[in-house]
């Protein structure tokens, strides 16, 4: 065990550190679930992108630093702690990108990746549909082949898309074999929002902003080269991008230890005696929780950096990650009292917190998970 | 011994739960976040809902009738609180009923038809820009004209809650101790049975949807990972309902313990609405996190009155030193 | 709403206060779930029939007071304050009981409920069996009826069962249908434990103590009188008893009102200051949830004596007082700190305690029932 | 960076695993409840399971290597411990190797083989009775002779933890602060492990348990009731774990922040352990609260040991002063 931090790595701190100190914008963007805050953010993900810290872990030819995991850890802490502006390309980079890297085409490699890691093109992700939630299995839009227009015609509607009516592409699960049942006969497309017989309606979240959206289609065609991994492999296409939703890659410990800094900031800045004995009991517990999710992430990419990817475990951390982060936002909240109603970037976090129990595979959907494949309770 | 409420108390609740259904549907709860004032119709005078529940006399229901007032007692008011929660009435129903116009109806007639609006905060005052008086608890307890009144504006998660800080009072006048203790806890107790009727409102809208909802093949209320959440909530409120009902008995008799009841209400209230948001949110998933549902308007109010006039471990805390520290604690002063 | 006693019940309360003062013994009873306890508690039990407080809500020939509900609630919290000793008879007196005088014939009336009042017999409930536990309707003991005998000849095991092995009689449901099916073809029978061909097995609880017996049947002969409640028709007649069992008898808010009033002194005696803030915020939250606890108690009883009998509702008392009961004592462990870990009336019930969530229908099924009967969700 | 252990560590640990499942299966620990000193044998030596830890040279596995010891660190022996929970062996493991041998070996080498038993507490002193040599934390830190030394002894719910005070101490040395604050954050940090251990154990033995019992037609491990319950435990153990190791790393190489690490790992692992007791004994229901099942064994284990030198509630206290109250923690005095 070696919990120290090799000189390179150090030094790739201290360059993470001293850029983002010159360059995040000292008031914070407007929200980025906002047509005006999304187009701001999008000139920042160009900064972030021409300085090459948009994608560190890509490789160097698709504008990345070829960072490894621990670097990726590193630029995520640093991230958090200076406070910069939150990524609006997450969907793309760190859902969408580890499958065209496993799956895409050459062709497809060089055509979206550089463009996703400046920003130039946006993605959202089509997945959620009316009747399919929790339960992917129920999608219904379909993909039908239309040979005489070299290409498939999309149809039916997608909704909860996070930021659709601000980005330019959609990857999503369509049904090209209607005969399949529950996860067969789906297929994974890269989708042009502004393609003709597509419709995008945002509509608001929790906390008022425009940060979702349905997307219709109406015999939207698309062509071949936007099936990505094959036609009828959806699913198991898809399941790599839930697999680095559920995992690693979205939820680096530093969002929750920059909260839990900010949680006991808030704490000493109400004066310690101040603060209700229960309360300040759980300002503790959260911050030894981040302590823990940092840990037990170290611990992982250990084993990963070893080659063992990781599987079902995955589900123990979308459990606990979500559930920190609404438990330190709600013990800043009673921490303010009587201003916790107002107005603030604790407010909206813990709207934004709340999210987290429920999207990428319900809190519920997770312990089944974890009962069934970690612990090998029987399904029925 | 007898732990019930009689005909008239309940005939008085369905009356006002069948104006409520009448007058402030979801709908108008939604129009109030972007009405001029936050409330129920769009004047000074308030909406449909304000001008209705004024003619019933309900807004000065615990004034004397030697001033108009129906003369009533906080048992008597108590379940039209809960019915105002459960229908998340954008109105300073509590502030105005159950804190001021009992306060100021002597200079204020007006306050006891709804012909004059007064509110109440402590520190924070909803729906100030829009009231005929103002009553400060803190800093500084007092009563101020709304007229001329300078406030600080603040923009409350609840968009209907129009909050002010007042800074500076035209003509007040201080409030006496005993005037500023009994505000208190009428108004923690008003909150209390809001919280609850939120709590009751946030259930019945969950359990309809997770009858509704079909995933995996069934409806989603027949898991038993939501049956057990929703019961989970169902249990917290057959057990805070009762703690809310005995502190409007016990302010309604001069009960000695009446602040700490008030207290124990107050944070059982406030667990049970605030647990049965967080439930509710989960047991719906995306379409409850979705501003066009209506299920945030009753989350963001029960966040609001949690935290309000004390939360949950203030008031916890003053059950403990009732139960721990004081020897004879009489409950009477904040 | 009327929270005052009446001049009489305040009579009837300073009775009982000034009895219990005079006669509860000094110092506690060794445990009722061993042979000697148990033996030392029907002796207190005698007493309590001699002073005819044994049953007070019976009617006065049967050895009761027909005292009120209000009347009963106020006996109970005058003896739970008093610190009296268990009621070892419990399961008859709560259980059996309501049951005989509902649906037991007048000779059975005459026969079992007075020798139940004075102690002289005590029962035992025959519910659990190796294979029915949450799910009674899997019960296998058979009760077949035997002509020539001029009875019912019992075969089968029970177990789990409270005091089996000191008391003289078991209440409980055999298969006298083979070829019904779940809770069809079950009979309600009485049956003397020293019948030929009933053994009885003691063993311990998670106390030690040998509180639990299993119960073995081979061909024993119980004649027709034994039979409670019709041939085929236990369940129904059973359910009587779960009623009560769930409801309120058992539980009376005197039970929790005391011990809450031992735990502040127990915080008050280790120094308000010395705990630990979060624990203090447990010691008020488990004082108010058993003043709660009161309450609702006061509304049912309001209820039921206007004549609305408690229905699936008892569901949502049955999960509240068991889990009460585990945290009040819960949080006084907390106060021991390094202590809590020593022998102690503390640890004792709490491991007491630990059993209420489990017994007459685990929290999970009251759960269930909850949210199908109360909420009225799909069962599946 | 690289958090793991080592092959070693590993095969350390897995050779102590094997000597348990040998050794000290559920029958010696039950054993232990009843024989004469409460250990998995019954002479002052303790029993095979002591004796042969003894030959591996576990016992004075903290000694330097000049005194006959292994010299090895917090971090080799911290999967040690947890093994020894796992089993819930019946033995002063934590008290000797963690604490007492790299204490006394100087005066007592008997200790390093386990010829000679050193047991401590802070106050109450498990196995005393039958202990060479004492450590008494508190009052008065000390080392005593077990020998005509008077011990007040007392009963814990854990029938083999026979514990007792030490009144009147023979030969007793007093201890430095600095032995002191080392042996009292190495005492808290072997007791981490073995809740975690014990943890493990439970969460198995009810995994197996459930996906056995059938009631209602089906595995009582296929209902999500259970389900949801054991991920919980699951997910405890998953993010306990981690900060066990960290305080035993943090121990190992004199990390400043040591004591607050060890502080939370003590406070997590405390939950953990009461929280899967609880959780287990309910999936189980009657059965497990049947003292002739071995659950119980575990369970009051894990009562014992959350509570002892210093429970969740204070080591969190303590987490909280170091990032509330003090501005440079430095976390080495008690």
């Amino acid at each position: 065990m070696d919990l120290t931090w090799s000189p390179s790595e150090q030094q790739f701190r201290a360059e993470v550190r001293a850029w983002l100190a010159a360059n995040v914008p000292p008031e914070p963007l407007p929200s980025g679930d906002t047509k005006a805050g999304f187009a701001l953010h999008l000139e920042w993900e160009r900064k972030l992108f021409d300085a090459r810290w948009a994608v560190v872990s890509w490789p160097e030819e698709s504008g990345g630093r070829g960072a490894s995991l621990w670097e990726w850890l590193i630029f995520e802490e640093e991230y958090y702690r200076a406070g910069a502006p939150q990524r609006v390309t997450q969907n793309g980079i760190f859902l969408l990108a580890p499958t065209i890297f496993e799956f895409g085409t050459p062709a497809q490699q060089d055509r979206y990746l550089p463009t996703m890691a400046s920003g130039e093109e946006s993605w959202c992700q089509g997945w959620s549909e009316p009747d399919a939630g929790s339960d992917l299995a129920g999608i219904r839009s379909t993909a039908t082949r239309d040979p005489s227009a070299g290409g498939w015609r999309l149809n039916g509607q997608k909704t909860w898309t996070t930021r659709g009516a601000f980005c330019t592409h959609l990857f999503g699960l369509f049904r090209t074999d209607p005969s399949a049942e529950r996860h067969r006969g789906l297929t994974y497309f890269l989708v042009p929002l502004d393609t003709p017989g597509v419709t995008v309606r945002g509509f608001g979240r929790l906390d008022g902003d425009e940060g979702f959206a349905e997307v219709f289609f109406e015999d939207a065609l698309v062509t071949d080269d936007l099936v990505l991994g094959g036609v009828d492999q959806g699913w198991s296409v898809a399941m790599a991008t839930t697999g680095s939703e559920r995992g690693l890659t979205l939820r680096s410990p530093g969002r929750f230890l920059a909260t839990a800094e900010r949680l006991v900031a808030l704490a000493r800045e109400r004066g310690a005696d101040a603060i209700d004995g229960s309360v300040r009991g759980r300002v503790a517990q959260a911050y030894i929780d981040a302590e823990a999710y940092q840990l037990q992430t170290l611990q992982t990419v250990t084993r990963v950096t070893a080659g063992d990817p990781p599987g079902a475990e995955s589900s123990l951390t979308k459990v606990f990650w979500s559930e920190l982060d609404v438990s330190l936002h709600e013990t800043a909240l009673d921490l303010l009292g009587a201003e916790a109603e107002l107005e603030s970037a604790w407010m909206k976090g813990y709207e934004f917190a709340l999210s987290g129990p429920i999207y990428a595979g319900t809190n519920e959907i997770q312990r089944n998970v974890i009962a069934e494949r970690v612990l090998g309770l029987p399904r029925k | 011994m007898e732990f019930a409420f009689t005909g008239d108390q309940l005939a008085f609740r369905d009356a006002v739960r069948d104006l409520l259904a009448k007058e402030c549907p979801p709908s108008v709860v939604r129009a109030a976040w972007t009405n001029a004032d936050g409330r129920s119709g769009d004047g000074r005078s308030g909406g449909g809902a304000w001008l209705a529940l004024g003619a019933m006399g309900v807004l000065g229901a615990l004034v004397p009738e030697s001033a108009n007032g129906l003369g009533l007692t906080e048992l008597d008011v108590v379940l039209l609180a809960e019915e105002t929660g459960r229908a998340a009435l954008p109105e300073p129903f509590v502030e105005h009923v159950f804190v001021g116009a009992p306060l100021v109806f002597a200079d204020h007639p007006g306050v006891v038809t709804g012909e004059l609006t007064v509110t109440a905060g402590d520190p924070l005052i909803p729906w100030a820009g829009s009231a005929d008086v103002l009553v400060r608890l803190d800093p500084d307890p007092a009563v101020a004209l709304g007229r001329g009144a300078k406030l600080d504006l603040l923009t409350s998660v609840d968009g209907s809650r129009r909050l002010a800080r007042l800074i500076d009072a035209t003509d007040a006048r201080p409030l006496t101790r005993a005037e500023l203790s009994l505000a208190f806890w009428r108004g923690n107790l008003g909150y209390s049975a809001q919280l609850l009727g939120l709590a009751r409102q946030m259930l019945d809208l969950t359990v309809a949807y997770t009858v509704d909802r079909k995933q995996f093949g069934a409806p989603i209320g027949s898991f038993q990972a939501i049956k057990h959440q929703l019961a989970n909530v169902r249990i917290g409120i057959e057990f805070a309902a009762p703690l809310v009902y005995r502190a409007a008995h016990s302010l309604a008799v001069g009960d000695s313990g009446a602040a700490v009841h008030v207290s124990m209400a107050k944070a059982q209230a406030a667990g049970v609405a605030t647990n049965a948001a967080r439930t509710a949110l989960q047991c719906h998933g995306a379409i409850g996190y979705s501003y066009e549902y209506d299920l945030h308007l009753w989350m963001k109010r029960a966040w609001a009155l949690a935290s309000t006039w004390g939360d949950a471990a203030w008031h916890r805390e003053r059950v403990a030193r009732a139960i721990l520290d004081v020897t004879n604690e009489t409950g009477e002063q904040k």
